[in-house]
């Protein structure tokens, strides 16, 4: 059985179709890039699965489990954990803390012992795991700097330590490598296939071809809403309709 | 018969101060994402003047009544310059300065007036329209109204067929993407804010031969104005008029044929309730997803 | 007398009014907690009064401290009062609580404990409410405007003057008197307990008394911006009195009835500002309008009839300093100011439970109207408010003219059980 | 770190032994005014844990009346004994939240402001037509005072003690829930809702909780105000004061915990030492707010780290 199975998903706003009959699905331990041109219906999809929107047809299974309509928070119980397509931190907070609030699902508490400190065990186990993200995201000499305060690079690998604190099965990256130069690209790229060696399964959004190519085995290519087609970087790359498709949106493979 | 006849003409009278009340808030909240809490007191400035110019310095009552709408569109334009514009970034310090403003205009107009019992205005058009066992209306409330639906109509016109309109509703959509076409935010503001005063300083001067005029009277403008705001829908300067309508008619009518309290009550909840069920009012724009 | 609304503002802005009270503030803010070096032959006393000054309530308050220090600088030039074996200079303290239970509470306690008063005088409900459980305690001879206020464990709360609003009934009296053939009224006041409710209640009883029937009472809250929607529905039920309970919207309401077309008598319980009205609405449709509140120019304001020395000197002297600012508590404070002076020197002393125990002793306590009685226990509990006489006012000629005196006493002393059946209706608290 | 920490607590202590020792150096009607003031610490603190989620309310005040009217009848209609009564007062206004919190937080940020005064509004004049049992525009008077031993309640020394205590141990525990995870949790909340949900947090489930606790604070805020003062009206509660409670907190600051403290009592004495000024004392407030706001936009807790800076700069040179 496949981790996740999106099964003729279609998403209406208004009288606009975002998304039209669209299935696919993802394997245990795969990287799996979503392609297509602006506008395709890529981050649509996303939010779909992490419950920030809910579909208008069609359903999302996770090990065969629906969990569709589910709220945000309890999609991201169930493992499925999303980054954000611009780097979204807590700005105010330290880089501990933002580890920290990743840890939430292992961590969160009741009022009393919060107060009476009864949670004590909980929260030094949360604590545990914060530092062992930061270290595994090579962010744990920066762990008392604001989060505003780190370079770009940094702040990207943040947003991926949060989402890995709270231990997901499946890593939804909204575009990760936007806005990055060669040097830190090759970092992030190397920082997600460690990710995904470490049991996690991803799915990624970019336009970042390259990156995309280098990491995913299976690509899925998304074109005005629909499902256009799927395959390995080879197949896509020679792949007529997906060259029309990045021609007309103004992309060049 | 009359009573009903009575309560529709009064509805329309009150719905013409609730809009002017609620369009210059609305207007001011959607194109600077201010909260001017002092909009109440704008309006009791405006009744104050011609209490000065009119009543005590004999000033005729149309030249009373540019002039009021003059100085509170000044103060509007002040308080946009000095107080919000620097506060552009932070609504919060934005309401705090309104709220200062509120105090002082309040102090000022009790140096003005001075305690004691609130001020009236003769009105300057004496005289009742009566068709007997039907319906009788103040010639004052006839202006007033007439000249509510003129100052709207006005409003309209500039908003939509001008190019200055244009951009102040640009800005009321969203803010950041005017700023980007091209669009003066420091005008535009200025304007939103010096409309906005206007609207304020003549509905106070409108009202101010009908009314007892007080420091204390902002207080029930701002209250009504929030609840059209709300139940029009926070964006729309057509809902806050549509809303204004309505909201004065159920006003009038539970007044009329209730009782007053149930009719600030039944005001309360209806907002509630609206906010409940269509968060956007009436006729909010859709919040984009 | 000039009142005209001209020469009211002009006179308030030659005179620099704001710059002066700014300076004034300036100078108290810092003299503040240095000793104050009196006179040293002439001892002095000091009277509190614990009222609103900011706010919306401030025209029930700060009219009534202008009131007393033009009465304490009169009695002050003439040399001071006996009391006892000494003469007193008469200084007034005051505290702006602004309506405000908190700071009523301090200002209540600033008064007796630091500026050492021998009588706190105050407008009455909730401010009053908060602070009589210490001043019971202290045994502090406390004035409310508001008899509603005393309860049996009030002792020490006296309502001397304004017994608000009892005197509502010789009104009622004096116009069934005149115009019998007035068979229905119409009640409007405010929603609230202190003011509106218990007004209310006393015209309700009134007019079941005189023979009225009241075809429909209207309560409305303090937001009233309109009011044409109430006195329309009120006209609708056809009253030949329309009656307004409350004074806060006098105005605007009798401004509508002019408009609507009303035909019948109008009884209101006070009516300050009758000039205004007769500005927005004509000399005759104003005449005959009755209400409780006379003017102090008001030559029937004779010595036998009113007990308040030069009533019309008071009111010039009022209206040259604080011209605009009357309204009824202008002399009624002074007026307790007066009572208290009379009971010191009839316990020949200053302390306040003589002064209450002399107070009480009188048979026939002073009153504004004429000597009046203690009563109040068949209401609410103990005997601490005086009634007397009371003036029934209405307008001849756009003037405001005393037609008679008539006397609230009585009246109580025939007709007590149907106010209480009217303030039980009302839900308001008798014993 | 540790040594901040120190001077943290070592300045809490000293403040701590200063208000024990102080009110027996204060006029008498500056006994009260610093038992208001103490409570009103209470109500700006308890505000500000509902602030932290980001969403900022009209109706704190009100249910600071909630926990009052509970208080008043209980005590002296049941005869509850008042220290029952004051906990059962912030259990109650916490219940009236948690009912509220169905329909109010189906809206964010400028409408939920609004909508919190409307139903605020709402419960406040029922407080008013409701003659029983809530005693209609005059409230509830002679409503009564602690008892304990033989320890007079009703002069203000003893109660500012009882006050002092309780509103400390408050202070305390709000204290330890913003430093909690919960309190990390409604940081989060404001910040960045959407990344908070994305990783497990119930956003709607936190602001709720916030709601509640700084209800149930305010609540105890409100009985210990009736228990002094002996009477309760719907006045009290109004729109009026609910705008003094976000002046104290916005110019007071809202980044730290003790912002809004600071911004209650600096403002409280400069109103009151304004007294002089009569009339014209509420433009003077209204300048001086007007002046915060724009040479202060930090609030009035960025002073002692802007003194702090010049001090150390100054021994740097």
């Amino acid at each position: 059985m496949p981790l996740l199975e999106i099964s003729k998903l279609t998403k209406h706003f208004g009288g606009l179709t975002a998304l039209n009959d669209v299935s696919f699905s993802v394997d245990r331990g795969e990287i799996r890039g979503l392609i297509g041109p602006n506008g395709a219906g890529k981050s649509t999809m996303f939010k779909n699965i992490a419950g920030f929107y809910t579909p208008s047809a069609g359903d999302i299974l996770l090990d065969g489990e629906s969990i569709r309509g589910h709220a945000p928070h309890e999609i991201a119980g169930r493992g499925v954990v999303r980054t954000f397509q611009e780097t979204t931190l807590f700005q105010e907070l330290s880089v501990f803390q933002n580890a920290l609030v990743g840890c939430h699902l292992r961590a969160r508490t009741n009022i009393v012992s919060a107060v009476l400190g009864l949670d004590g065990a909980r929260q030094r186990a949360a604590r545990q795991k914060a530092a062992e993200v930061l270290e595994f995201m090579g962010l744990s000499e920066r762990r008392d700097q604001l989060a505003s305060e780190l370079p770009l690079g940094s702040q990207r690998a943040l947003a991926v330590a949060i989402a890995l604190a709270s231990s997901p099965r499946l890593l939804l990256m909204d575009e990760p490598f936007a806005g990055m130069n060669p040097e830190e690209t090759r970092q992030m790229m190397d920082l997600t296939r460690k990710v995904n060696d470490s049991g996690v399964t991803v799915v990624l959004v970019e336009h970042d071809m390259k990156a995309v190519m280098g990491l995913c085995r299976q690509i899925t290519v998304l074109n005005f809403g629909t499902l256009l087609t799927e395959g390995s970087p080879e197949e896509i790359r020679n792949d007529e309709r997906v060259v029309r498709a990045y021609l007309g949106g103004g992309h060049r493979l | 018969m009359e009573l009903f006849l009575q309560s529709v003409v009064n509805s329309f009278i009150q719905g013409g101060f609730f809009s002017l009340w609620a369009v210059g808030l609305v207007l001011v909240f959607g194109v600077m994402g201010v909260v001017n809490f002092a909009h109440g007191e704008l309006v009791m400035v405006g009744a104050y003047s011609i209490w000065v110019l009119h009543a005590q310095y004999g000033l005729p009552y149309i030249p009373a009544l540019c002039m009021a709408v003059l100085l509170v569109t000044t103060i509007g334009v002040l308080m946009e310059r000095f107080l919000f514009r620097p506060k552009r970034e932070d609504p919060l310090g934005g309401l705090i300065n309104s709220l200062g403003v509120l105090f002082i205009l309040q102090v000022a107009a009790h140096v003005v007036g001075g305690t004691g019992p609130a001020k009236q205005v003769a009105p300057p058009f004496s005289g009742t329209f009566v068709i007997e066992e039907f319906l009788r209306v103040p010639y004052q409330r006839l202006f007033a109204v007439a000249v509510s639906v003129a100052a709207l109509g006005l409003l309209w016109f500039f908003l939509t067929r001008t190019r200055l309109g244009w951009s102040l509703r640009a800005m009321a959509q969203d803010r950041e993407a005017a700023a980007l076409q091209g669009i003066n935010i420091n005008r535009t503001s200025m304007i939103a804010i010096g409309v906005s005063g206007a609207l304020a300083g003549l509905a106070g001067a409108l009202m101010a031969p009908m009314t007892s005029i007080h420091p204390h009277m902002g207080h029930n403008v701002i209250i009504t104005a929030f609840i059209v705001t709300i139940v029009g829908g926070i964006g729309s300067l057509s809902g806050a008029v549509l809303a204004a309508v309505l909201y004065a008619f159920l006003h009038t009518f539970v007044t009329a044929y209730i009782s007053g309290t149930v009719a600030t009550m039944s005001g309360l909840l209806i907002m509630v309730l609206v906010l409940i069920v269509k968060p956007t009012g009436i006729m909010g724009k859709r919040v984009s997803e | 007398m000039t009142k005209t609304p001209t020469s009211v503002f002009r006179q308030r802005f030659s005179r620099r009014r704001f710059l002066g009270t700014t300076l004034a503030g300036m100078g108290a803010a810092l003299t503040t907690g240095l000793p104050k070096v009196g006179l040293a032959d002439a001892k002095t006393v000091r009277l509190g009064m614990n009222i609103p000054m900011t706010g919306d309530y401030a025209p029930w308050g700060l009219p009534g401290l202008y009131g007393c220090e033009i009465v304490a600088a009169n009695i002050n030039a003439a040399g001071g009062v006996k009391i006892g074996n000494d003469t007193y200079m008469i200084e007034m303290a005051s505290y702006d609580h602004g309506y405000d239970t908190e700071k009523s509470v301090q200002g209540f306690k600033k008064l007796v404990l630091e500026d050492d008063v021998k009588m706190v005088m105050m407008l009455g409900g909730s401010t009053v409410a908060s602070i009589i459980p210490w001043a019971m305690r202290k045994k502090m001879l406390t004035t409310t405007l508001l008899p509603s206020d005393i309860t049996p464990d009030t002792e020490y709360l006296v309502a001397t003057c304004e017994s608000h609003p009892l005197y509502n009934v010789t009104g009622v009296e004096w116009l069934a008197d005149k115009f019998p053939e007035a068979k229905t009224a119409a009640i409007i006041t405010t929603n609230d307990i202190e003011y509106g409710k218990q007004s209310a209640a006393t015209y309700n009883a009134a007019f079941e008394v005189a023979g009225i029937d009241v075809v429909d009472v209207n309560f409305h809250g303090f937001d009233v911006a309109d009011f044409a929607p109430i006195v329309s529905s009120l006209l609708s039920k056809k009253p030949d009195v329309f009656c307004m309970a409350t004074d806060v919207y006098t105005t605007p309401i009798i401004e509508q009835l002019f408009h609507q077309g009303f035909k019948g008598k109008i009884v209101s319980c006070t009516c300050d500002g009758y000039l205004d009205v007769i500005a927005k609405t004509s000399k005759e449709f104003v005449e005959g309008l009755t209400f409780q509140f006379p003017d102090f120019d008001d030559p029937a304001l004779t010595p036998d009839k009113a007990d308040f020395p030069d009533p019309a000197g008071f009111d010039a002297a009022f209206n040259k300093d604080h011209a605009g600012e009357w309204s009824a508590v202008a002399w009624e404070y002074p007026s307790i100011l007066l009572n208290w002076i009379e009971a010191a020197q009839a316990a020949g002393s200053i302390e306040p439970e003589p002064v209450l125990s002399a107070m009480k002793a009188n048979s026939s306590p002073a009153h504004t109207f004429g000597p009046g009685k203690w009563w109040g226990a068949d209401l609410w509990g103990l005997d601490n408010a005086v009634v007397g006489n009371w003036p029934v006012v209405a307008i001849n000629d756009g003037k405001a003219r005393i037609q008679e005196y008539r006397s609230v006493y009585d009246w109580l002393q025939n007709n007590a059980g149907v106010l209480k059946k009217h303030m039980q209706a009302l839900d308001l608290r008798t014993v | 770190m540790g040594a901040n920490k120190l001077t943290h607590v070592a300045g809490t202590a000293a403040l701590l032994i200063a208000l024990v020792i102080l009110p027996g150096h204060l006029k008498y009607h500056h006994q009260d005014f610093i038992i208001f003031l103490t409570i009103n610490v209470l109500v700006v603190v308890s505000y500000r844990l509902m602030t932290l989620t980001g969403e900022w309310s009209l109706i704190h005040i009100v249910m600071m009346g909630v926990g009052a009217y509970t208080s008043a009848l209980l005590s002296k209609n049941l005869g509850v004994s008042v220290w029952l009564s004051i906990p059962l007062a912030g259990v109650s206004a916490g219940a009236v939240a948690a009912l509220l919190s169905f329909p109010l937080f189906r809206m964010t940020q400028f409408y939920f402001l609004i909508g919190s005064f409307a139903v605020g509004e709402a419960i406040r004049l029922a407080w008013v037509y409701f003659v029983y049992p809530f005693g209609g525009s005059s409230g509830i008077n002679t409503i009564p005072s602690p008892e304990l031993f033989t320890i007079d309640f009703m002069e203000p020394i003893p109660y500012f003690y009882l006050v002092l205590a309780v509103v400390t141990l408050c202070l305390l525990i709000l204290h330890r829930i913003e430093n909690s995870r919960i309190g990390l949790t409604l940081h989060a909340v404001h910040w960045k809702s959407p990344l908070a949900e994305s990783v497990g947090v119930n956003a709607w489930k936190y602001r709720t909780l916030a709601f509640i606790i700084a209800s149930i604070f305010v609540g105890v805020a409100g009985a210990l105000k009736v228990h002094y003062l002996g009477n309760v009206t719907p006045h009290q509660f109004g729109v009026g004061t609910m705008v003094f409670v976000l002046i104290w907190v916005i110019v007071g600051g809202y980044n730290t915990f003790y912002g809004p403290i600071l911004g209650a009592i600096v403002l409280s004495i400069l109103d009151e030492a304004f007294r002089a000024f009569e009339a014209i004392r509420p433009a003077i407030y209204g300048v001086l707010l007007i002046a915060a706001i724009m040479f202060m936009p930090r609030g009035l807790e960025s002073v002692p780290g802007w003194f702090r800076e010049r001090l150390f700069r100054k021994t740097a040179e």
